[in-house]
């Protein structure tokens, strides 16, 4: 079962001033864009929910567990696929890359080369295994670091803009990668897209707007969305 | 980043790296402490000539290693007429390269890999000290991952310059150590979140 | 806020692999040959940044995997030269001396609040005299010559490593302006105090 | 007079590819659209735009000179705004950032803090002049680069994905001012955007879509980008 993510009051402080305040919200859905204006507190919400930022007051759960208290079981639950692909590259070929995220997730050595290929293989990287990783093109980046992510089987998937620089092509195929899953499944049970594409939040099941660090408003994508550009009109 | 390695089949490719690496160490060691005459001399780095050979390395190799060496040549030359007699610059310069060059040799024929393996052997002791092996051979893989990423970064920043008509002086290097220093934290963030820091 | 001494964490590593690039990188941008035949480097530039902006710890961090990576023959020192030969060249001492080199200005540029001063002072003592204390007498014994000559010898190099001890004080200042988080939050503490208390 | 921008027969190749094949275009429009796939060229057409890439056949003209034979004038005539900010900041605070821009294009030291300031003034930055230019937000941040390209008054600005990261306000500020300007006037005579949001290359004159290192269409940015999106339907 889907135990949702919640969070109870999370407020963020860092350096003395307040960038999150008392979120409060519950999320059972499997899709959940979040949505807001630059420095709103997005990417901060995103990230404690794998622990990378602690909360300093109130408290947040993902798939059931506390980020805060169980970070590394927490970072096992949750995957993060940030914006920058280039600093999610640890490693110098992809297949290495892959290999590297096996190796947090216990994968025993023998099996990891035969796991990475059928990985690369899934985001159709078959090809460019053993190449420098950074001479992939963009497209070909983000999805392997969607891949690397995916290697160990997180329970939920957070993205923070993850299509900012594709074109069109790339950007669909990373939304309906993220939001609908591929042959093999679903990418994970729940799927946090941060994001400033209105049309890839407006696929999502429900949709957080942050204003100023405080969670504004939820709802339906769809008013969430037409609400926030009204303000902009 | 491409290694210096040309993959091959001789016999010295075939050696371990272990042995090659005490192999050099006993080779570089008594041809240093030789009391060498001209002709000894001559004849080591004649002798490191018939081991390329026995590498697989084709004469053109052979002169790319004494060409990248030019400096050193230069500076043996110069301070040993300087300072002593040219019978002294040839059998300095003679000897020092032999060594060097033999040095160069164990790269030419030894995978990167297989040297990282000796290498973590050797920290093995060091382990003691608080040296990981693991962490050592996880930063130089990020750091290989990151060489390219940051000349990518120079690039932008001299592009940026020349754009705005400004000549990218020293400068610029506060620029490149801005972008480089973010770009650090999110990689950071990124062995965080995918639980990789050894 | 109170803080645990010093731990060492993801970031950390990160910043050591970055900084190590980033003294390959400024290597690339070619030796500038000067009359007089020395190849000089920016590369002994970055080694005084790893020092001034990392510390000494994280500082020889970097320069060590610099090293490491020399040893297994990637092409990462200046003119795109690597390999062992390097170790048993004239100029090892030097190379070698890059971390002591490293701990000293590390240790003198942030042994208190970021001052221009103690970055010179640290670029000068460690990226210098330490890395000349190193390296002549092991380009004099290796190439055969007096402790003097050997001296005179690298004399050469001493303008050029005089202007890097002017740029990367100036370097390191200008980032602390544009940059502070650049800097371990005990320098920018130490600064912020003297600055505004 | 607008000369317009032209090129003819323009190809680029790097490393014995072809990155730009053959591109033939006049364009006298004010407000230029440049869309297409990843790695299809765009920025690198930009690019010749004020010689930072030098064409290997056929030629450019912007605004009456030819890159490739007086880089120093076209870079006074074309102002380039990249998609990153903080590669563009090339000085430590705000202020001293413009002065660099202003001692490129030959303003006497005595009359530089004066406009320096003037420039902020117009793009809502007074109050961060000499604070660290890089603990601006990041929509601040491309506005200081904004202000830096424009404060030498360049005849012509290319823009490469200026809205990248940017929110819905920040995204529709800048557009404004690429498209529309200001109170102080129009931002250039011409504006060349390069971007992935069609909703900005929307509002241009004209549009161009490059494919595979070609110019594939020009005209009409509705029709054009009608086209572009029926492909990935
Ligand atoms: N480590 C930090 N130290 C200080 N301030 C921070 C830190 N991280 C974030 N902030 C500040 O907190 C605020 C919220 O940042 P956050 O990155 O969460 O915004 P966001 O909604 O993701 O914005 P964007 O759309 O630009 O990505 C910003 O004002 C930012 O400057
Ligand atoms: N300096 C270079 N050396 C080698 N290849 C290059 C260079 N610059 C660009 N390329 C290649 O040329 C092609 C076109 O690149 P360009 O950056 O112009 O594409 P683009 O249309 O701007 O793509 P994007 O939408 O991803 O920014 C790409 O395949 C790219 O890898
Ligand atoms: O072989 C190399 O590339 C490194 C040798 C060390 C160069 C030394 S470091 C001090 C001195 N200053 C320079 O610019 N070069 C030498
Ligand atoms: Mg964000
Ligand atoms: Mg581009």
């Amino acid at each position: 079962m889907n135990e949702g993510i919640s969070a109870e009051g999370l407020g963020v402080e860092i350096d003395g001033t307040e960038i999150l305040h008392a979120v409060t919200v519950f999320l059972p859905h499997r899709r959940i864009a979040v949505i807001g204006a630059n420095g709103a507190g997005k990417s901060t919400f995103a990230r404690t929910l794998n622990g990378l930022v602690r909360p300093t007051s109130g408290r947040v759960t993902v798939a059931g567990l506390d980020p805060a208290r169980e970070p590394r079981r927490a970072r096992e639950a949750v995957g993060f696929l940030f914006s920058s692909p280039d600093a999610q590259i640890l490693m110098p070929t992809p297949s290495e890359d892959i290999a590297l995220s096996l190796k947090a997730a216990g994968i025993p050595r023998a099996d990891r080369a035969e796991r990475a290929a059928a990985e690369l293989a899934r985001f159709g990287l078959t090809g460019h295994a053993d190449q420098p990783a950074h001479s992939l093109s963009g497209g070909q980046k983000q999805l392997l670091a969607l891949a690397a992510v995916l290697a160990s089987a997180p329970r939920v998937l957070v993205a923070d803009e993850p299509t900012t620089l594709l074109d069109l092509g790339n950007a669909r195929r990373m939304g309906d990668l993220l939001l609908d899953g591929d042959e093999a499944g679903p990418v994970a049970e729940q799927v946090v897209i941060v994001t400033h594409d209105l049309e890839l939040a407006a696929r999502c099941d429900v949709a957080l707007r942050f204003s100023d660090g405080r969670l504004a408003e939820q709802g339906d994508p769809d008013e969430v969305i037409a609400r926030y550009r009204a303000e902009f009109a | 980043m491409i290694s210096l390695y040309r993959p091959g089949t001789s016999p010295l490719h075939r050696l371990p790296a272990g042995a090659k690496l005490i192999g050099l160490a006993v080779l570089a060691l008594a041809a240093s402490l030789w009391p060498h005459t001209i002709w000894t001399a001559l004849g080591t780095l004649v002798a490191v000539l018939a081991l390329f050979v026995l590498g697989g390395q084709p004469p053109s190799v052979f002169w790319r290693q004494l060409w990248a060496a030019k400096w050193i040549i230069v500076l043996l030359v110069v301070t040993q007429l300087l300072f002593s007699s040219w019978q002294a610059a040839i059998t300095v310069t003679a000897r020092v390269l032999a060594v060097v060059l033999l040095a160069a040799l164990v790269t030419l024929t030894t995978r990167m890999g297989d040297l990282l393996d000796a290498l973590e052997r050797a920290l093995g002791p060091l382990r003691a000290l608080g040296v990981e092996p693991a962490r050592v051979a996880f930063v130089l893989s990020l750091t290989i991952a990151a060489i390219p990423v940051i000349a990518g970064l120079a690039r932008q920043v001299g592009d940026a310059h020349r754009a705005r008509g400004v000549r990218p002086g020293p400068h610029a290097i506060v620029t490149l150590l801005v972008l480089a220093l973010r770009h650090a934290d999110d990689v950071g963030d990124a062995i965080t979140a995918r639980a990789a820091h050894p | 806020m109170t803080r645990r001494p010093d731990p060492w964490e993801a970031r950390d590593t990160a910043r050591v692999a970055v900084f190590a690039a980033i003294i390959v990188v400024l290597g690339l941008m070619g030796p500038i040959p000067v009359p007089g035949l020395v190849p000089i480097t920016a590369q002994t530039l970055g080694v005084m940044l790893a020092g001034t902006v990392l510390g000494w710890k994280r500082g020889a961090a970097a320069v060590v995997v610099v090293l490491v990576l020399v040893a297994i023959g990637l092409p990462v020192l200046s003119g795109g030269r690597g390999g062992l030969g390097v170790f048993l060249g004239p100029t090892v001492g030097y190379l070698v001396g890059w971390v002591p080199g490293v701990i000293v200005i590390g240790l003198i540029a942030q042994s208190g609040a970021l001052r221009w001063w103690r970055v010179a002072l640290g670029a000068l003592v460690g990226g210098v005299l330490v890395i000349y204390a190193f390296g002549i007498p092991a380009q004099a014994v290796i190439a055969d010559l007096p402790l003097g000559g050997a001296a005179i010898a690298s004399a050469a190099f001493l303008p050029g490593d005089i202007i890097k001890v002017v740029l990367c004080t100036i370097l390191t200042m200008s980032l602390y302006r544009a940059y502070p988080p650049a800097f371990p939050a005990r320098v920018r503490a130490a600064r912020s105090r003297r600055t505004t208390g």
